[in-house]
């Protein structure tokens, strides 16, 4: 399969400075071969997105204890006790977005729209720097999109064409940032061939994928 | 029951027959377990999931199938998944009929604040506004004083609001308010529990209008 | 199956001067049975969604030659001669919009998005009259969210709660509209038992769906 | 071969292995027909499909499998449907490679007008101006001139632009330019073909750069 790709072909993908998109709900669909192998990269400055930071010393919690996190763009990083502690020191930057501003905007940044309005945080502490516009009889708030250097996302299986089905709750946010980086990069626990997947089946097609880890179940 | 099964079976009694219902962190996931089998309320969780159900007693947790809480559950016959920018378009377009909460503190216009708290850098704000904004009705699923025994239904909010929409209904282990117009009314008695109390334990004003079954269990 | 409903039952769903979205690319994944009971109805002033209206005679094209349609919102008129004849009568108020951008303004209404930044159609004649916006470095159009009274859509199969499936290239415009419509009616080829639908597979949930009808085979 | 086989066998040959391609109506359809069995050349066709093929010859033509023509087609192994919002946000996100689509006509800054002719109602514009902001190259696959014999390659549009943006490549009977800094580059002359000849039909300026193969058989 031509996409897919090793670790030493997928540290030199992330450079220093890059926004990075990361899936996953909390542990659940985050790329955690992914992670790991940029934990072994000498990558930093990273603005990473993402709707959480992981735990403590797990997934993302990992290279946030490495330092390589310079802002984190997501809706809920309260969970992991080390983000409190690096952003109260001043060492973490952290720019929160309503949970579905953030997808909504995602989805904008893979759709190639500019930005949108969303009701979300209207009249609250958290946009009061923000645009905000009357639409019909609602106040909105404009967001713009979000796009990233490079997206990490973990699915279920992938076909040989780079096609993509997610399982169950493991889907949530790696669909939308499969569309909204320049470079996307799915972590995959089982290849198939191409047709095992029916057209109906497919949730993320070939054209946003562009490389195929496999996925290391722990122990392995 | 304890106080947080108190506060999920009543909530569990003012849902209707074909609501469809985002339950929040905490205490509102409780609530599954008090809507009988043959319910045709469906459960929607914010990662993702229409349907959920708790977890059947002989299957091992799927750490793949969690809900907003990242705690494993199961799902219903006729359940679907999806990705988190098509769950938050759920909430978001009005497609949720209830929306379950748990809150720091409610205003006495029905506003709550459950996100930040003054003085410690903010890190999270998850999916609340995002819902507050755009399901039916919200439901506070809530205990009626903080650890400390001090009153979360004040006059004004000392923490920021999460939206200046008002709630719908609040609901604790000691009583049930509704709120109409921007104001409270306290409809409904725990067992065993006296106006006063309530009085003495809420500093927000507010109206009596006691449905005429709970006002007779609180006489008696 | 609560949701299955009759003609007499649709008829008077659709009322005087709505605002009704059809689904469909020409007649493929039209929801024609339904489109046959408008006609049947003594419904006028239609303000109607859609990619076309239908070739002449056919589909939406009958409404059109019945006079019920007084403004038609879409991307491609041309096809149907008759829709070209009332344009030029002054008997039909049209709206052109880039398939894209309509295709996007319409899942914006159904996900509660106020408005969205486009591209396409930037310093054309088009919109000429309508707003532009530089955000980074690109100029976009605003353009608000399309939403409707009812959206009647065509699928292939549901289950008896709603979820539904849409057939190969049939699915195009349908299931973003039956998020954006006050009430959706949706025409089936066939109704399976709920739990015959994979959580995967389900395209459209059941919570979008208010009320389906059994699709009419020509002929039959 | 005639005209339109001419203009889609020369498309095929400027298409590169690996691209996903979107084919507009009319002539760039037949671009399927030029491409060889084993080609990793993917076609994207903007009513919901990734993977577009010619029926095969033994199977009846299915009209829920429409290419944007509305004619009937098959699909390749690998292949995926979607929903028309999620088919724009491949085109107007950036993700598709290449776009062919046909003109009325062609300024001499490489811009093109294929939507509206004046003094005429507009009644569609289908998806070109989404393709045309949006995809990576745009290669314009028209007639040299109208069925009147009157240059489309002209000095300045008579008809309203599609957009500013000026397409990649103009194929035609007769002759390939290519564009460069908004300007005509006349690189490839058909067989038997003189540039006096596209000249005497070109009423738009444009420097010759032919590439050395084709010049040898122009001077053949």
């Amino acid at each position: 399969m031509k996409k897919l790709i090793t670790k030493e072909q997928v540290i030199p993908l992330i450079q220093n400075g890059h926004t990075v998109m990361v899936g996953g709900f909390g542990l659940t669909g985050a790329p955690l071969t992914l992670i790991e192998m940029l934990g072994d990269s000498p990558v930093k400055e990273l603005t990473v997105i993402s709707n959480n930071l992981g735990e403590p010393g797990k997934g993302l919690g990992k290279l946030l204890v490495q330092k390589k996190i310079k802002k984190a763009i997501g809706s809920f990083f309260t969970s992991n006790i080390d983000a409190v502690k690096a952003s109260q020191a001043g060492e973490l930057e952290v720019e929160l977005l309503p949970q579905g501003t953030m997808a909504e905007a995602i989805r904008a940044g893979g759709a190639g729209v500019g930005a949108i309005y969303i009701k979300a945080s209207v009249d609250t502490l958290l946009s009061e720097e923000k645009e905000m516009r009357v639409i019909g009889d609602s106040k909105y708030v404009f967001q713009e999109a979000l796009k990233a250097d490079v997206a990490i996302i973990k699915a279920y299986k992938c076909d040989t064409l780079g096609n993509l089905i997610y399982r169950k709750s493991a889907r949530n946010f790696n669909p939308p940032m499969a569309t909204a980086a320049k470079v996307v990069i799915a972590e995959v626990e089982e290849i198939v061939e191409v047709g095992q997947l029916t057209p109906d089946e497919i949730v993320t097609p070939h054209l946003y994928v562009n490389y195929v880890v496999l996925h290391r179940k722990e122990g392995a | 029951m304890n106080v947080k099964q108190i506060i999920a079976s009543t909530v569990a009694k003012h849902l209707n027959e074909g609501e469809i219902v985002n339950l929040g962190i905490g205490i509102p996931t409780l609530v599954t377990d008090y809507l009988h089998d043959d319910s045709s309320i469906y459960i929607h969780s914010e990662n993702g999931i229409l349907g959920v159900a708790p977890v059947p007693e002989e299957q091992e947790p799927d750490f793949d199938l969690v809900n907003a809480g990242k705690i494993p559950v199961g799902i219903n016959e006729g359940a679907s998944f999806f990705d988190s920018a098509d769950s938050f378009a759920m909430i978001r377009g009005g497609h949720v009929d209830v929306a379950v909460i748990g809150a720091l503190e409610v205003d006495e216009k029905g506003r709550i604040a459950n996100w930040s708290v003054p003085g410690k850098n903010v890190l999270g704000v998850g999916g609340a506004m995002d819902l507050v904004e755009g399901v039916g009705r919200v439901i506070i699923a809530t205990t009626h004083t903080t650890k400390d025994g001090l009153p979360k239904i004040v006059e004004h909010a000392h923490y920021p609001l999460t939206s200046q929409r008002s709630v719908d209904l609040i609901i604790t282990e000691l009583a049930t308010f509704r709120v109409k117009e921007q104001q409270l009314i306290l409809s409904e008695l725990a067992e065993g529990v006296t106006i006063e109390e309530v009085k003495r334990k809420t500093t927000a004003k507010f109206i009596i209008e006691l449905t005429e079954s709970i006002e007779e269990i609180s006489v008696s």
